[in-house]
C-alpha cells in the first residue's frame, strides 16, 4: 500500500525532535483519526533555518511530517507557504487513498507554525 | 533484522496445514468433476463433500444434515442473519445483539434495520464479556432473533452463549452465534449449547480461504441465502468449492483432535506473553478479561503511541501483528470493541492484537518482548504528547 | 470398455489448468497472509489480487475498479440481481428477464417477486434465441432491470445481448448479462457490449472452483450483496479466497489469449459431432441454433430414451456427459430450457449435453459416434413405446 | 449416488422383453417424471412362470423393473401382491431419497398386470 518512499521516511524520519526557544510552534490534530503533529522551527531573516517534529501517527502521518521538514527546510516563509499537501504527496509518490487526509495534517502544521512566528513577531 | 518471519496474527487468518492441503490436491486436479453430475467424476467429487460434511458435523455435535457449505464466516454471517429474520419477520421484527460482534454480523444487522427491523445493541462489560441478564432485559414481545458470537476477534474475550440460549429458547427465540474465532480454540458442541445457528470460517483453523460453514439445527426457520441450482439440499446454491470443502472438513477434524494440546501450548505461551508486556512496558493494558478469552489471544494498549506505526515497525523486524488502530482501518474509526470495553479512542488507537498460532515458540516471545519495548519507546519519543 | 475417461461435460466444470494451478500454489502454501493486513504478508496477497483483478478487467475490456470478485457464478447472479433491484426500487418494480436463464437468475428473480417485484419472462424463438423486438415490448414504465444471459448453459446459444442493451440504454433500464458460459469461448467486451453487469465464474474456463467475478459499470446502483468487513471497497465483505482469485486472474487471461484458437478447434469437432450423431441416429433433434451457439456445444433429443439412463451408460463407456432430462435432476421437472425452445416433455426427457473442452480430439469424437448408436438403440429396445 | 446393486441390475437388467400372449400386461406411467413400464406375466396354476418387462426411464426405474420381476418370478399371485416398493428398494440396497418414486413403477405394474389378468379370467 505505502511506496518505498513512504516506508523509508517512515522508518528514518528526518528532523525529529523539538528545538528549544522555536521562532514559531505548533501542534495540530487530525479529527478524522486522532493523530497530533507538533512542529518547531527556527527562522532568521524570513528563511526556516531549522525545522524539527514529533508526531503521533500512522506510517503516512510520520513520513508526511519528515518529508515536509525537509522541503521547507532553507526556505524563506514564502516559499513555505506554497507547499501543499499535494505536493507533499507527491514527493512521497503518493498515498493509499485512505490516507490522503494524513498529508493535510503536514500542510497545516507549516502553516500552524508560521503563523506562530508571525504572531509572535508582531506582539514583540 | 530477523530473516524468518513470526507470524502473531492468526486471527486474521492461518496457514494450510500440510495434511489438509494434500487432502485438497487431487480436487484440484485430476478429481474436477461438478458433485451434481451422474458419472463417476462427479460422483467422487459428491462424496468428498459429504465426508467433509461428516467431518463437520461430527466435530460440533451436530447432524450432518445439518451443516452446509458456504464461501466463508461472512457469507454464514449474512445468511444466518437475513435468512432467518426474513423468514421470520411474520412473528416479529426485533433482534438483539451485543456491541463487539464482528462487522460481518453488524453490517447485516445494519441493513436489516434499514429494511425494517430493530436492533437491540447489548453493552457489554469492561472486561469484553456480555452479561446473560442484559441479553435478557433486552427481549420484548417481538424479538425473533439473538446473536453473540462465541469468541470475539480482537480481544479474544469467550462469550456465555450457553447461558444466553437457555434464554432465548425459553422466549421461544432463534439464537446464532459467530464461532468463527472459536472453532479449533475451545471445545464447541452445538447440541450443549443449545444453540440453532452457528458460523465458521476453514481459514481461521489452518484450512483455506474462502469457505465456511453454517451450522442449522433442524427445524429453524430460515430463507436460503444464494439461490440457483439445487446444491446443498436447495438451501444454498452454486458449484460447490470442492477442494475447499474438503479442506475446510480435513482442517476441522485435525483442530478438534488436537484441541487441548493445542490450547494449553498456545495458553502459556500467551500468559508469558501479557505477563512479559504487562511487567516491561509502561502506559499499557490489557484488553478483555484477563482468563476468559482464548487460548491464542492477548490485545493490549499503549498510550502514546499509534498502532499502524507500531505494525509498520514490528513488521521491520519479521514480527506480523495486528491494531484496532483508526489509521490501519478504512473507515477512520478506531475498533469498536475497544470502544464499546470503554477506552477512549486515543487509548483505542495505540493498540496491538497478537494472535498466536502452533509454529509459534517460546522463542517467538522472547523475541517479541525484546523489541517490543524498543519500538514502543521509538515512538513515544516521537509523540507530541509523551512527557518521559 | 476405455480405460480413460472421454470428459465431454465442460459446461458443467472444466479441470484446472497446469499454469493456473501452478500460479494458485504459493497462495495455498507460503503466501498466506490476509489481504487486509498491513504487513508484508498481507501486502502480498494483496496484490496478487490486485493483479488478478487487473486480468480480469484487461480480458472484459473493463475498468480495474469495475470487477469485483465473489464465490463464483450464482453469487454473482444474485447480486447483479437482488442488488440492484432493491438499491433502485424507488424507480419501479419490474424487471425483464427471459425463459431460458439458469436457475441462478430465475431463483433470485422468484424471490424478488415474492417481496413485491414483476417479472416478465419474454419466450425464447424456437432456435433458442430471445428475439431483441420481444424485450422491448416487454419494457414498461417501470421497468429498472433487464437480464439476459449472454450464452445458454444448455444449448449454448449465443443472444442479442448488444442490441437488447441498446434498448435498455435508450429507456435507461440497468442490463445484466450472465456470461458464466460465455466466457472462454467467444470474445467479450464490456463498453462494445453496453452493458451494466456481468457474471462470470472461474471453474467454467480452467480456472478453480468457487471463486467468480461481477463487473459493475461505474455508476450503476447497487448495494452490497455480502456485508461485513471492507473488503473489495466496502462492496463485498469476506476475507479473500486468494488463490483462488489468482487462479480465476490466471486463467481468464490465458483463455483469452487463446480464444481464437481455442474456439476454432473446437467448432471443428462440434460440427463433426452434430454431422456424425444426426447422420447416424434415427429420431433425433440438435436443440438450440445450428449455427449462433458456442463453439463447444452440441444438444440432441433423442426420442424413445431417457437422459439418465443415456448417461450411465455413456459413463460406463467412460464418456462424462449431461442431460435435461428430468431424471437426472432433483427437482423432476425436465430442463426448462428446452421446454421453452417448445419440446414435448417426453422428448425434453431424452436429451443429451456434450460441451467439448480443449483436450478433446477427433478420436474422442469418432469414440463418441461409434458407442452413442449402440447405446440409443439398446435403451430403445427397452422403451415400451419404441417400435424399431 | 446408486448402490452397486442397483448399478449391476441397471447395467445387466434381467427379463428384459416381451411375452407374446401374455396372460396379464399392464403398462404404467410415473406422472412425476414422465417415465414408462410396461410388464407382461405368464401364469400358470396361480403361479407366475415368466415375467418380462420394458421400461423407458431412469437408472432407478430400470433397476427397480429388472429386480422386481426377478422377485416375483416363480411366486403365486398373493404372494406377489404383497411385493411393495419398500421391498423392492431394500432388495437394491436402497435409493436416493429423490429416486424413491421410481420403485414405486415397479409395483404399480406388478399390481396392474396382475389385476389385469385377474379380469381376463373373469372374462373368459
Ligand atoms: C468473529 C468473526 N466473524 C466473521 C468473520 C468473517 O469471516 P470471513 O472473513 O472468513 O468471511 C471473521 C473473520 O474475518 C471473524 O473474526
Ligand atoms: C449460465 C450459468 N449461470 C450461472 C451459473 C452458476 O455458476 P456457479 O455454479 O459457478 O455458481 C452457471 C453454472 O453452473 C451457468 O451455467
Ligand atoms: S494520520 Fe491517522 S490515519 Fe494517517
Ligand atoms: S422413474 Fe424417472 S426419475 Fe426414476
Amino acid at each position: 500500500m505505502y511506496s518505498e518512499k513512504v516506508l523509508e521516511h517512515f522508518m528514518n524520519p528526518r528532523n525529529v525532535g523539538e528545538i528549544e526557544n522555536a521562532d514559531g510552534v505548533a501542534q495540530v490534530g487530525n479529527p478524522k483519526c486522532g493523530d497530533v503533529m507538533k512542529m518547531y522551527l527556527k527562522i532568521e531573516n524570513g528563511v526556516i533555518v531549522d525545522v524539527k517534529f514529533k508526531t503521533l501517527g500512522c506510517g503516512a502521518a510520520i513520513a508526511t511530517s519528515s518529508i515536509a521538514t525537509e522541503m521547507i527546510k532553507g526556505k524563506t516563509i514564502e516559499e513555505a507557504l506554497k507547499i501543499t499537501n499535494k505536493a507533499v504527496t507527491e514527493a512521497l509518490d503518493g498515498l493509499p487513498p485512505n490516507k490522503l487526509h494524513c498529508s493535510v495534517l503536514a500542510e497545516e502544521a507549516i502553516k500552524a507554525a508560521i503563523e506562530d512566528y508571525l504572531n509572535k513577531q508582531k506582539n514583540k | 533484522m530477523k530473516e524468518k518471519i513470526i507470524y502473531f496474527d492468526h486471527a486474521a487468518t492461518t496457514p494450510i496445514k500440510k495434511e489438509v492441503l494434500e487432502e485438497m490436491i487431487p480436487y484440484l486436479t485430476e478429481q474436477y468433476g461438478n458433485p451434481s453430475t451422474i458419472y463417476k467424476l462427479g460422483r467422487e467429487a459428491k462424496k468428498a463433500i459429504e465426508l467433509a460434511r461428516e467431518r463437520v458435523a461430527k466435530a460440533l455435535n451436530a447432524d450432518i444434515e445439518e451443516i452446509y457449505f458456504t464461501s466463508g464466516g461472512t457469507e454464514s454471517d449474512n445468511w444466518a442473519l437475513k435468512g432467518t429474520a426474513l423468514a421470520n419477520r411474520d412473528k416479529g421484527r426485533h433482534i438483539i445483539t451485543t456491541t463487539i460482534e464482528h462487522h460481518a454480523v453488524l453490517n447485516p444487522l445494519k441493513y436489516l434495520e434499514k429494511i425494517g427491523f430493530e436492533v437491540t445493541y447489548v453493552p457489554v462489560e469492561p472486561n469484553g464479556i456480555v452479561d446473560p441478564n442484559k441479553i435478557k432485559e433486552a427481549i420484548r414481545e417481538d424479538t425473533i432473533l439473538i446473536s453473540v458470537m462465541l469468541a470475539n476477534n480482537e480481544i479474544g474475550t469467550i462469550q456465555p452463549i450457553k447461558e444466553i440460549a437457555k434464554i432465548a429458547k425459553e422466549r421461544e427465540i432463534i439464537i446464532h452465534t459467530d464461532a468463527v474465532q472459536a472453532v479449533g480454540q475451545i471445545p464447541i458442541n452445538v447440541k450443549d449449547l443449545g444453540i440453532d445457528l452457528l458460523s465458521l470460517s476453514a481459514h481461521k483453523f489452518y484450512g483455506p480461504k474462502g469457505v465456511g460453514a453454517l451450522y442449522i439445527r433442524k427445524g429453524t426457520r430460515i430463507h436460503p441465502f444464494l439461490q440457483g441450482g439445487a446444491q446443498e439440499r436447495n438451501k444454498r446454491a452454486g458449484t460447490e468449492n470442492v477442494a475447499g470443502i474438503v479442506g475446510l472438513g480435513k482442517a476441522i477434524e485435525i483442530a478438534n483432535k488436537n484441541l487441548n494440546e493445542y490450547a494449553s501450548k498456545l495458553q502459556k505461551l500467551r500468559d508469558k506473553l501479557i505477563d512479559g508486556v504487562l511487567s516491561k512496558i509502561d502506559y499499557v493494558r490489557l484488553n478483555g478479561d484477563r482468563y476468559q478469552r482464548l487460548p491464542n489471544n492477548a490485545n493490549f494498549s499503549f498510550e502514546f503511541v499509534e498502532g499502524e506505526s507500531l505494525l509498520l515497525l514490528l513488521d521491520t523486524k519479521g514480527i506480523a501483528a495486528s491494531s484496532g488502530s483508526a489509521c490501519t482501518s478504512g473507515s477512520l474509526e478506531p475498533s469498536h470493541v475497544l470502544l464499546a470495553i470503554g477506552l477512549e479512542p486515543e487509548v483505542a488507537h495505540g493498540s496491538l492484537r497478537i494472535t498466536l498460532g502452533e509454529d509459534n515458540t517460546e522463542e517467538d516471545i522472547d523475541y517479541l518482548l525484546e523489541v517490543l519495548p524498543e519500538i514502543v519507546s521509538k515512538l513515544r519519543e516521537m509523540s507530541p504528547l509523551y512527557e518521559s
